[in-house]
């Protein structure tokens, strides 16, 4: 720690430095005058509290994911799980405004791949640090700062890598998982974010309200390579491994739902009509989803379990997400109601087949988005011309497939390349040794809860 | 003097110390501990059905002396037995007792020791 | 689990199926065209903002709920006391879009019991599913569409039945208790809620801002109703019970406080000086009970509990909630003040009277719900014509009692046939044995936190 | 206990009394009736939908804080931390709508200090109980009811003195500290606040986005102050002392961020590109600060800690709060990144020097603040006149640093003599006896975890 | 060799090891627990004062010599009473101590037993 | 009858209790504990390095007889070792094991006592 004390020295040095290099870059930003120009937009200041709220609603959910995942882990381990999804805040938090949304939101590249359709990813160095939009208006959305839409979408970016982590909890080193997320991130999430959303080759066909194949699939497979690359935990399946704190799984869960509603209404990018109707079909999805699993467990075990409940919730949400604003209620009912039986089976199968994707997360956000994606298509509100089974409704029907399929091989094939890069270089899993002592101990040096010991 | 250590199911707890207490055997030292034996109990986990390797159970532990044992001990197995009304006989799981010699027992409060500390 | 593997298959049947009768329905519905229809009123953003926002944070006071009650439970139960909460959200959330808003704020029915007054309960086929409204705009408030009313007002629906469960907390049974809360919801909650709120025939005569008489005062006598038919718990009160966490209690207690300005707040079903004055006066309303209660206890006992502190905040809360935008500052803080005593008092005299409402929701919602509905005509804004004692204002706290009297007896009574008849027929009460053994293993086959064992 | 039978029957009599008073003192409010007038600006729905959204966010940071607290205690105190933040809520809550707002945002006093600025404090005898803007719009900010401008800075207010709390955390009376933060509140926070944002002398000179010197920097002095007066806890530093559960300080960290979006974009009193400025730059320099501490933890380690990373971006916001709305997304980056080393080195040499702030009030919170107050001139995004090193610029820097010197002087003297009166007079430190048995037991009559004992 | 067992309470165990550490005897298990005996704590319950059923307490395992037992017992003894100045007596509820006879201890990561393993 | 009372790292806990299975010593009651001997175990708090006065540990109880005394301690060294393998040793901090002396054993399911009950 000798270089410590020095640090202090360092500061005034650097602050002067820094403060002239953002300076000197600030003036050559081109778009920096229209901050103050009248000339832009009006500002609709409904529209901007609604994405303001949802975006910290979004956020929300990262406390959230990481109460869910780190109550399932066992005690030794339950801090080191929950790290998953707060570093992610931190290293998806910085690249996310340095460059994350650049290349997901920036002006299309590779286009014509696909004629009159746009490319494989965005790229705009004036929009490095945001700057070319700090004081722009309604480019993203009407009405709202670019700012926002940029802060709502940077926690869709921060929570897709967090979801991942559940496939392979209690068994990855820290050092490694902080470099598989900063280049999954770079290297899947923004392709995909940007041929979904940003201007890419399928934007405008696949439905995918908000984020069904961006978010779920992708993260669900992803999970699932890295799950069978790594290998099951120590001690898996022989000892049973139970959940350290259910309760916190359920206050987790909680937070999830509540921060759902900023997710799918947020993403109408409005205040209005679409809005509520996203919210409301979250809702009733999220609801059908949890009857229908504790259901199941009633007739098959005689016994609803909470974390049943709360799976169910999940397997709801999951399903309503890429449909949200465009399912009525009984759409929304049916597919939360049938996504808790399918995770269910696909919960029974692992097991069955004795692969360790510690808390599910393709048998759950990987199974439960596919089934939205494609099963959204048969409750759409504004049904293509020709109904059901008409030819309209085959394309999109196709368009859905293909989002799903380009989903799963693209996040499938590079996250394998990544993760056996990152685990040859870095080191991604953790020893025998490490595991049996816990994560908490070895990799944070530190102890969940100092109260289950007499200091 | 004997240390009695009972280990029993945590739903009995309650009865138990309520026997003991009408048996006037009022100080006792209570701890958690999860165990091993023929028990069964089983959790579920997203559907499936999970046998954790230990189970949890409550110790008990009863310094006595001597003239106390046997009634102490009947008195724990009477309580703490589910009884199945039809072999009159408890679950497995129940438990078990353990007793141990003791040499001293000392009360810190005065410092006493011996059958009197008890 | 044979039936399990047939599962997938049975879903592209399934799908298909309900995919067409959906769109068939759709078809039918006469509204629907609306959706897109121009002609509608226009839409408020801010407003909407709110409304959602205020959704949002309603639904948070269900998790809120469930660590506030499970906190007070014993380690044994915690899963299963959380789990009171978290099935309504499933139950209540499904019910509640299927039929419930109908029968709440659909066509009154059965009117004329009092001349110019509307009836007894609600009822609109086109607004099953929600169907009728899922693209009209401002028929229950100005600006907003119609769903985000029906959202908003579905949380409510959900709390109710959540709250009573605290009273026959650690002794009942799943299925029996879902059972309960199922035909609670439509028995008991959708006719008050349309007799006071929905058009009924105390619309517009009681004054209930957020809900004192439909939801804390019903709840609360639910409660006590339950409690005494069921009995105490084993045990109760010869062995002490202790709370397993009051650190969850307290964090339980803190969500309910930030729910409840979205459940005050949000009840002006508008974004301006009614909803401010809502939020104000809830906040001055919870501090001054929860200073008063500390104050009394510091009196009495010479410390301050800190589940005295929330118990204040929640007796500050239930007190103002039929008053929030009716009564200015010093109202609110008399208001919170003196519920706290009042409620401190109803749960030393549970104490002596031996009944076993093991939460206090008597003593707390019902008690401070009955004291804000009547207590609130001394301190309101816009005194009726001849002020305090004045005829009108005579009338008024008629009026108030009448709505107090109708939701105690009514809620009363069909609560006592419900418990009995769920009782008998599915079974509400916990055996000994399974009291002994611990809700959480024995009906959900959990146990809340492994941390404090080994595994 | 034989005066509590008597209460009902005080009731009628108090209610009637304090009616008669209420509506006596209603009659000669002045403003009163402008609560109905037309007359007055009209409101908008959106920036009032943010500004309630803010509050209720800014009110969540309060149970955050109190789990941030509660967690890093030992089990035996972590009710009595948490009680610190709750009483809080209760204490200030109640002092705030009774005077505390008058004496912030009331009518200068003692004004000509400085030619042409305002004074010491504020006050307003019409302003008590918020009598004069119950009624009212947009004073204080555009289009949204001054009530909700009270309330946001109400929380403010009740934040501040909690922070102070974690300096002398597990050896302070529960008695003594209520006495503490009333009179702090009112004698020191009130003061500053209008100093510096009620139109007290530096109102428009330094610039203070949201809150960096009125709340962090006094607050962070204010608890030096009391934890050197006080001394170390029984035992420190000899027995090492474990946080009690971390998982809740991550839950609390994380509440904390996502309360500080509405602290930081709520202080724009707007909803529009200022405040999606604010929010961008708070949601960068947390995850910047959050980074750059686990890189030196893992450097000088070879380890991260979850407590780490947390206290990082509890450094990053703490540091960006003064500038928010200020600084563009390097610079906010930049401020968070040298934060938290900043900081490291504080808590570090704490260590060294030996006293004890117990969670590191002024380490974190102090550090931070007066570094973001000043650091903030460099990245400033509308340079003044002549830019760095400009005339204006070192106006503007010196402007900033007289308003960290007021705030540590001010605070640091007045808190000196409150601390010192305090113990005197009701008794601060707590006995070593009552620190061994736990403040939980001695001063709460409690215990936080019944679960880790068998009942 | 013997087995120390003592109960104490929770706020003691620092000044107890302390002590026991100063009398050089470093090696020791400590564990919770509850106990029941004549020991009275209030609890505060909405207003209502409750007595638990069981109080927590502590407790110390201690193997040593026999030669080291009586000193042991002693500084155990001093440094867990709440001495009351009045009657120089510690208060009900300070706890117990009992000792137990140990056949044999061995130290696992040597393998070696008897004394020197203690 | 004899009461092994051995005290290890939490982490060998599953090592350990296989090898008994394995050994077919099925039965044992588990606890946590916290321990103080020459362990370290270094935690961080804020950037500073931390050294606990007590380290987590488990301890079981095993009630066998006599016969088994020899093989359970022997079973028990081995897998609660963290071997080295430069000296064929465990580590610092790997635990001890104690062996008591017990007077009776009784099954509380079917009241049947002595070594049939073990
Ligand atoms: N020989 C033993 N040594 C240590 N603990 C034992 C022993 N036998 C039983 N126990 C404890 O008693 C508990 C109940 O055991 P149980 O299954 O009733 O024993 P049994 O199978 O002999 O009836 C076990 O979980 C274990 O904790
Ligand atoms: N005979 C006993 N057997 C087991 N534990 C005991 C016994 N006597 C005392 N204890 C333990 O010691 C703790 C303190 O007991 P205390 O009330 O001081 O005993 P006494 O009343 O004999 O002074 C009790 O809570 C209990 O846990
Ligand atoms: N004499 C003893 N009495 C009680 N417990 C002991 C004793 N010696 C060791 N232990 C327990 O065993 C654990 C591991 O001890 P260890 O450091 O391996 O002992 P040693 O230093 O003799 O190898 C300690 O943390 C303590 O809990």
């Amino acid at each position: 720690m000798p270089r410590l004390p020095f640090l202090p020295l360092l500061f005034t040095a650097a602050l002067v430095a820094l403060g002239l290099t953002t300076q000197a870059l600030g003036q050559q930003n081109p778009l920096a005058p229209l901050a103050a120009a009248p000339a832009q937009p009006a500002i609709d200041t409904g529209t901007t509290a609604w994405m303001l709220t949802s975006t910290t609603l979004v956020l929300l959910m990262i406390p959230g994911l990481a109460l869910f995942y780190g109550g399932l882990a066992r005690t030794k381990n339950v801090l080191g799980t929950m790290m998953h999804s707060f570093v992610a805040m931190a290293i998806i938090g910085v690249t996310w405004v340095i460059c994350g949304f650049a290349m997901c939101f920036g002006r299309t590249q590779f286009a014509g791949i696909r004629e009159g359709k746009g490319g494989l990813i965005g790229w705009d160095t004036d929009l490095m640090f945001l700057k070319a939009i700090d004081g722009t208006v309604g480019t993203y959305g009407e009405g709202i700062p670019d700012l926002v839409f940029a802060m709502f979408q940077g926690k869709f970016a921060i929570i897709t890598p967090a979801l991942i982590a559940g496939a392979f909890a209690e068994r990855v080193r820290f050092r490694g998982y902080c470099v598989f997320i900063f280049l999954w991130s770079l290297l899947i999430y923004c392709p995909l974010c940007h041929i979904i959303w940003g201007g890419g080759f399928l934007t405008g066909d696949a439905i995918d309200f908000a984020g069904g194949t961006v978010i779920h699939i992708s993260a669900g497979i992803a999970g699932l390579v890295a799950a069978l690359y790594l290998g099951a935990r120590r001690g898996y399946p022989r000892s049973a491994m139970h959940p350290n704190n259910l309760t916190m799984v359920l206050l987790g869960a909680g937070l999830l739902w509540v921060g759902w509603f900023g997710f799918n209404a947020g993403s109408s990018v409005s205040s209005g009509l679409k809005t509520a109707q996203a919210l409301t079909s979250t809702q009733a999805a999220a609801a059908a989803g949890a009857l229908s699993w504790i259901l199941i467990e009633a007739i098959i075990h005689r016994k609803a379990s909470s974390l049943g409940l709360v799976s169910g919730i999940l397997a709801g949400l999951v399903a309503i997400t890429p449909a949200a604003g465009d399912v009525a209620v009984p759409g929304a009912l049916i597919l939360g109601a049938l996504a808790a039986p399918l995770c269910y089976t696909a919960v029974i199968l692992k097991g069955k087949l004795g692969y360790d994707d510690t808390l599910d997360v393709f048998g759950i956000h990987g199974v439960a988005g596919i089934f939205g994606a494609i099963g959204l298509t048969f409750f759409l509100r504004d049904m293509p011309q020709g109904g059901l089974f008409g030819e309209a409704w085959l394309t999109q029907l196709w368009y859905q497939t293909e989002g799903v399929l380009i989903s799963l091989t693209y996040a499938g094939v590079v996250t394998f390349i990544l993760v056996v890069l990152v685990d040859k270089t870095f080191g991604l899993r953790l020893s025998d040794r490490d595991q049996e002592a816990g994560m908490d101990h070895t990799l944070h040096g530190e102890h969940g809860y100092g109260l289950i010991n007499i200091q | 003097m004997k240390l009695i250590v009972a280990i029993i199911q945590p739903d009995k707890l309650d009865e138990v110390r309520q026997a003991l207490i009408d048996a006037n055997i009022g100080r006792v030292t209570v701890s958690r501990c999860t165990g091993h034996g023929r028990t069964q109990d089983i959790d579920l986990y997203r559907g499936q059905e999970v046998t954790p390797n230990l189970v949890p159970k409550v110790r008990l532990e009863i310094a006595v002396n001597d003239s106390f044992v046997e009634n102490t001990v009947k008195t724990i197995v009477n309580a703490a037995q589910h009884l199945d009304p039809t072999t009159s006989k408890g679950e497995r799981g129940d438990g078990k007792i353990i007793v141990l010699p003791i040499e001293d027992i000392i009360r810190i409060s005065t410092g006493e020791h011996g059958n009197s500390a008890v």
